[in-house]
């Protein structure tokens, strides 16, 4: 299986969510004046400042060429995963609903937090186990929605760090294949750094992506 | 010509800068503030006006949680005016 | 024809800080009288900032040798063999003023201006690390505010650019209320092959400048040379505030790196203070070149700046290289690419003549060597203070205060307590490598390979490097050599904790004006000590950066070198952690420590001045502990190590024990002041009693609670708390 | 009474944000757009309308780096003003 990595001016985690992805199956990076996905199974939209954050969080990155394509690539229901900086640009662009605002305490936030996942029949969610050990870092993380949306993460009770809506810390699209989350998953692969919780998620996809396409 | 846009989180949803700043105003003795909030302001020269609210809804602001206001019409330059109204040096 | 013959150059040279005879030699060295274009560039490269005229001298006496290093003092920044044909090149810089005056922009343009020092010799920056003083928090408003701007200033720069910032350190002391200290070091790594010189080299080269627009950013003092009448308006105009923009410089660093990967540079410089007149000039002048340059190539950000304007601009986030011209569109479109703005300005040339054109015309001409090599270096006046530099201060805890009670308030006092909320406002994680970030070990440890690149070969070792930097005002003010030697101790203890070897050391000489005797007396002793621990533990200084003139109407800012150390260790998997982590496990103390109270942080609480001297120390014994415990914590014998810092040993034990959430029961040796400080001699390490064979057991870990035989017991949670909340309590919107 | 205060870069300090928006606004089909500046805005309910220049000074504003502008006088509340001027719900 392959996933494919967006690199925007100004991302910084692609190389961190490619070598994560890189584990469980083959990652490339995508450039974001490519309209071409290159084939890839999974699309993951990824951490860091896209145009410096400037004017909102996510909001210049949207209109990207390669975004098209990955709001096509989703509505034919291709699984699309979009962590932290990912998250807020897949609100931005309508894919997810809801968005994210500045942190309660307005300040940047680094923290290892512990997560409830709350709905384990999601792509992103079948191998995890209840409860993550995943670290956040933001300054615009608090989830807000006016309408009902459906919950794959809480921050468990007491770890709420940005003061986001009912402790939201991920969510999925109606249609189930469109996956934001605040924290990094990719920073929790290997023992040595703390934890290996994110790594579920990755096999998540892998798992997912076996079942939908069978090996020839 | 010249345009302003107001934008501002809508109401009913947190605004923690907005509080921040109501919060620190009494420490530095200015009493009888309330209803605090913190927005952003985009000024830009724009040759087609009716371009505008387009321009916001697409790009400028996020209609979800905020509203916006378009100025049009102030003619000086802020720098002039600024100094009117007063900007210190 | 001298300065004094010159009625109207003479206030104009003055007035942009050049002294009668400088400006003397000047005329002499052209044969003439400069002109305008050529006054501003000699101005600001015949600074302190820039021609370091007060401290080159003393600088000759560190020591810059050793098998390790690759680049020493000289380039932009420092760079050590780690192996495996990896450079690791690093540098500390100081941005102190402009932060005083807008500490947001100010810190955060003393990163970005640090991290471009590390790219510019080709390496990938990996990590940052800071170095902070403020005036007392409790007492001023103004201290809070400045910690709190300048700390989200760091975070926004290095958490938006992607680089980890993984350590550093805060002090509060008041003879830093009106001058606070930002210093800033950054960490890069490179394939050998890789680093890169400043020297232009090749005559027919083209200069390119890449990068921001250039604006009036950071001219202030040069707008004398203005040559139209200032208005109020035109003052608004000069903006020496520099607002940092780190997409930009990622932006920047992208481009950068890949130019050089490509192997389409000859050359590579930043542009920092002094703007494109100091790069281009020491391009020049360790290319043993000439150049010319065209203001009117330059991309502005203002229309109508004026040559000298645009010359001498500090406008953030720009880059100058040399090209062959037939590399050229090359590079532009590596420049395209990256959305970055580029522009041949100039070429190389064999004139060793510094050539400004605007439009073709000539506007100044000057010698390379003029402009970098002639500034004349002077010999400071040390002379020892008649008054002792630091007096001690109010009393914040009584003096026959039971030993719980000093422990609980030095714990919770602004230099001791947890930094948590200010690192919680920097990234530790990003680029993948960060094995131990803050309060999990002294130093923080980096993977060499990326970790998550590691697939399934988990057997073998996994090289890292440590990085620690440190400093302390008030012991070097006790003892300005001692207390400097003191600095260099304690950053290789810290590295010694992990399991790192030292291998370099950059430094930050914060200092108040060289031209007082005392102060002159403070730098030299600081050197000599500096000099003297790094050769006594053989490690050779590889750059730095000298800030001067840190002084307030009250006099000048306690002496603080601030030392940043890199070093090795095989196995990141063996890096060492500080916490206690299992019940049964023996506690020992490893080194020769023989504390004292003088200039320590119960000596600040207690409000006392100093009355003697700092613990005079052996070196033959501090090689021999940092050999201990780098040995032990290698070999996996110790589950915890941890240095006796400030505060002592019994503060050490406590921070090992809420480090690691559990209890210890202590015996502490008779006769041994569980107070005093004696830095960078002695450690606190754990272990199954079969690894500590030889070393004296002072302790044992386990439960919920510290119990000091015969002094006191205290819940390891109450102490925790007072712990991380001694600094949160100061800063205003902490949760 | 209510109060609003448009805060923005002052001229030559450089705006990333502005810039960043300028070169955006092209690419979305939205052309002839320059001198675009970002900004806060800061709406307030005030007793005393004197104290504005004070309060922008020392807190609303950075006057080493900023210039404000105050404006008072309009009476609506935002939320009713801005359904007229074109938000989106
Ligand atoms: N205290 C110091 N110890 C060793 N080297 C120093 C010290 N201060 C400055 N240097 C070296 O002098 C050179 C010039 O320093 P600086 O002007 O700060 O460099 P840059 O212009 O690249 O920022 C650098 O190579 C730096 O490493
Ligand atoms: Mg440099």
């Amino acid at each position: 299986m392959k996933f494919g990595v967006i690199r925007f001016p100004g991302t910084c985690d692609d190389v961190d969510a490619q070598l994560a992805a890189a584990r469980v199956g083959e990652a490339a990076l995508l450039w974001h004046r490519d309209r071409d996905l290159q084939g890839v199974d999974v699309v993951i939209v990824p951490g860091g400042f896209s145009y410096g954050d400037y004017l909102r969080a996510g909001a210049i990155a949207r209109f990207a060429p390669v975004m098209e394509s990955v709001i096509e690539f989703a509505h034919e229901g291709g699984l699309v995963l979009g962590i932290c900086n990912g998250f807020q640009i897949l609100c931005e662009c309508g894919l997810l609903p809801g968005a994210l605002l500045v942190n309660d305490h307005l300040k940047f936030v680094f923290r290892q937090v512990r997560l409830d996942v709350v709905d384990h029949n999601t792509p992103f969610t079948r191998n995890c186990p209840p409860s993550l050990s995943i670290p956040v870092k933001h300054t615009t993380g608090r989830y807000y929605s006016p309408e009902p949306v459906q919950v794959v993460l809480r921050y468990a009770p007491g770890e709420n760090p940005n003061g986001s809506q009912d402790d939201i810390a991920g969510v999925v699209n109606n249609a189930g294949n469109v996956f934001g989350l605040m924290p990094h998953p990719e920073h929790a692969v290997d023992a040595l750094t703390g934890s290996t919780d994110g790594l579920t998620i990755f096999e998540s996809l892998r798992t997912a992506v076996g079942e939908r396409v069978p090996v020839a | 010509m010249r345009a302003r846009v107001l934008i501002r989180p809508k109401a009913g949803i947190l605004d923690p800068q907005g509080q921040a700043v109501e919060r620190a105003l009494p420490a530095l003795g200015f009493t009888g503030v309330s209803e605090v909030h913190v927005g952003r302001l985009v000024e830009l020269e724009v040759q087609d006006e009716s371009q505008l609210p387009a321009m916001c809804e697409r790009l400028l602001a996020n209609p979800l949680i905020e509203e916006y206001e378009i100025q049009t019409g102030h003619t000086a330059a802020w720098g002039e005016r600024a100094s009117e109204e007063g900007t210190a040096a | 024809m001298g300065a004094t013959d010159a009625p109207d150059g003479r206030g104009r040279h003055r007035e942009l800080g050049l002294t009668d005879h400088e400006y003397d030699l000047i005329v002499d060295g052209l044969g003439r009288e400069p002109g305008d274009v050529e006054l501003a560039m000699l101005s600001l490269m015949w600074s302190e900032h820039c021609a370091y005229k007060h401290s080159k001298k003393l600088l000759r006496r560190l020591p810059v040798e050793g098998p390790n290093v690759l680049v020493g003092p000289g380039e932009n920044a420092g760079a050590v063999d780690v192996g495996d044909n990896l450079a690791i090149a690093f540098k500390v810089e100081s941005h102190n003023h402009p932060s005083a005056v807008e500490p947001f922009q100010g810190a955060a343009t003393g990163v970005g201006g640090i991290l471009r020092d590390i790219f510019a010799v080709g390496a990938r920056p990996i990590a940052v690390l800071d170095s902070l003083r403020f005036g007392e928090p409790a007492d001023s408003p103004r201290s809070r505010y400045l910690l709190e701007h300048a700390v989200a200033g760091i975070g926004h720069y290095g958490n938006s650019i992607g680089v980890p910032t993984v350590g550093g350190e805060i002090y509060f002391e008041p003879s830093y209320e009106q001058n606070c200290l930002i210093n800033a070091m950054a960490v890069g790594m490179a394939p050998h092959e890789r680093l890169t010189s400043s020297a232009a080299a090749g005559v027919g080269n083209l200069v390119l400048l890449f990068g921001a627009l250039t604006g009036r950013d950071g001219i202030g003092g040069a707008s004398v040379l203005a040559s139209a009448e200032l208005t109020d308006a035109d003052d608004a105009k000069r903006p020496t505030v520099q607002i940092g923009d780190p997409f930009a410089e990622k932006k920047l660093m992208e481009c950068s790196l890949e130019l050089l990967d490509r192997n389409l540079l000859a050359s590579l410089q930043d542009l920092g203070a002094a703007g494109l007149t100091s790069s281009a000039s020491e391009m020049a002048s360790k290319g043993g070149v000439g150049l010319e340059i065209d203001v009117t190539k330059v991309p502005l950000r203002e229309a109508d700046m004026e040559p000298f304007e645009i010359m001498i601009s500090e406008s953030q986030e720009r880059m100058l290289c040399v090209v062959e011209p037939h590399l050229v569109d090359r590079v532009l479109g590596v420049c395209e690419k990256w959305e970055v703005l580029a522009a041949v300005i100039g070429e190389v040339t064999d004139t060793g003549l510094f050539r400004v054109l605007r439009d073709g015309e000539l506007v100044g001409e000057l010698p390379v060597g003029l402009l970098v090599d002639d500034c004349p270096l002077y010999d400071l006046d040390p002379e020892p203070p008649t008054a002792a530099l630091y007096v001690g201060g109010e009393q914040h805890v009584a003096t026959d205060a039971d030993p719980l009670t000093t422990l609980k308030a030095l714990l919770a006092s602004a230099n001791i307590s947890s930094r948590r909320p200010v690192f919680e406002q920097y990234d530790p994680v990003v680029q993948s490598r960060t094995v131990r970030r803050p309060e999990q070990a002294d130093a923080a440890v980096l993977a060499l390979p990326v970790l998550c690149a590691r697939s399934g070969a988990l057997d073998e070792p996994i090289p890292a490097i440590a990085v620690s930097i440190d400093g302390n005002g008030r012991r070097v003010a006790v003892d300005p050599r001692a207390g400097a030697a003191e600095v260099v101790y304690e950053c290789a203890a810290n590295l010694a904790c992990t399991g790192a070897e030292p291998l370099g050391v950059t430094n930050c000489l914060n200092f108040g004006n060289p031209e007082k005797p005392h102060v002159a007396w403070q730098l030299s002793e600081a050197i000599d000590g500096l000099a003297q621990a790094c050769r006594d533990l053989g490690v050779p200084v590889v750059g730095g950066n000298v800030s001067l003139y840190n002084e307030s109407p009250d006099g000048p800012i306690l002496p603080t070198p601030v030392i940043g150390m890199v070093g090795k260790l095989p196995d990141a998997r063996a890096a060492g952690r500080l916490g206690f982590a299992n019940p049964g496990d023996r506690i020992a103390l490893v080194g020769e420590f023989h504390p004292a109270r003088d200039g320590s942080e119960i000596a600040k609480l207690h409000g006392s001045a100093p009355a003697g001297a700092l613990p005079v120390k052996s070196v033959a014994a501090i090689r021999a502990a940092h050999e201990r415990v780098r040995e032990g914590v290698r070999n996996r014998d110790f589950t915890s190590a941890h240095d006796i810092a400030e505060g002592g040993i019994l503060v050490a034990i406590a921070e090992c024990c809420i480090a690691g959430g559990v209890g210890a029961i202590i015996n502490l040796p008779d006769g041994l002041d569980p107070f005093g400080e004696d830095l960078g001699t002695a450690f606190i390490v754990s272990g199954p009693s079969e690894s500590l064979e030889g070393l004296p057991i002072i302790g044992v870990v386990g439960s919920r609670e510290l119990v000091v035989t015969g002094r006191f017991n205290v819940a390891v949670s109450e102490l925790s708390a007072l712990h991380g909340q001694g600094l949160s309590a100061l800063l205003s919107y902490a949760r």
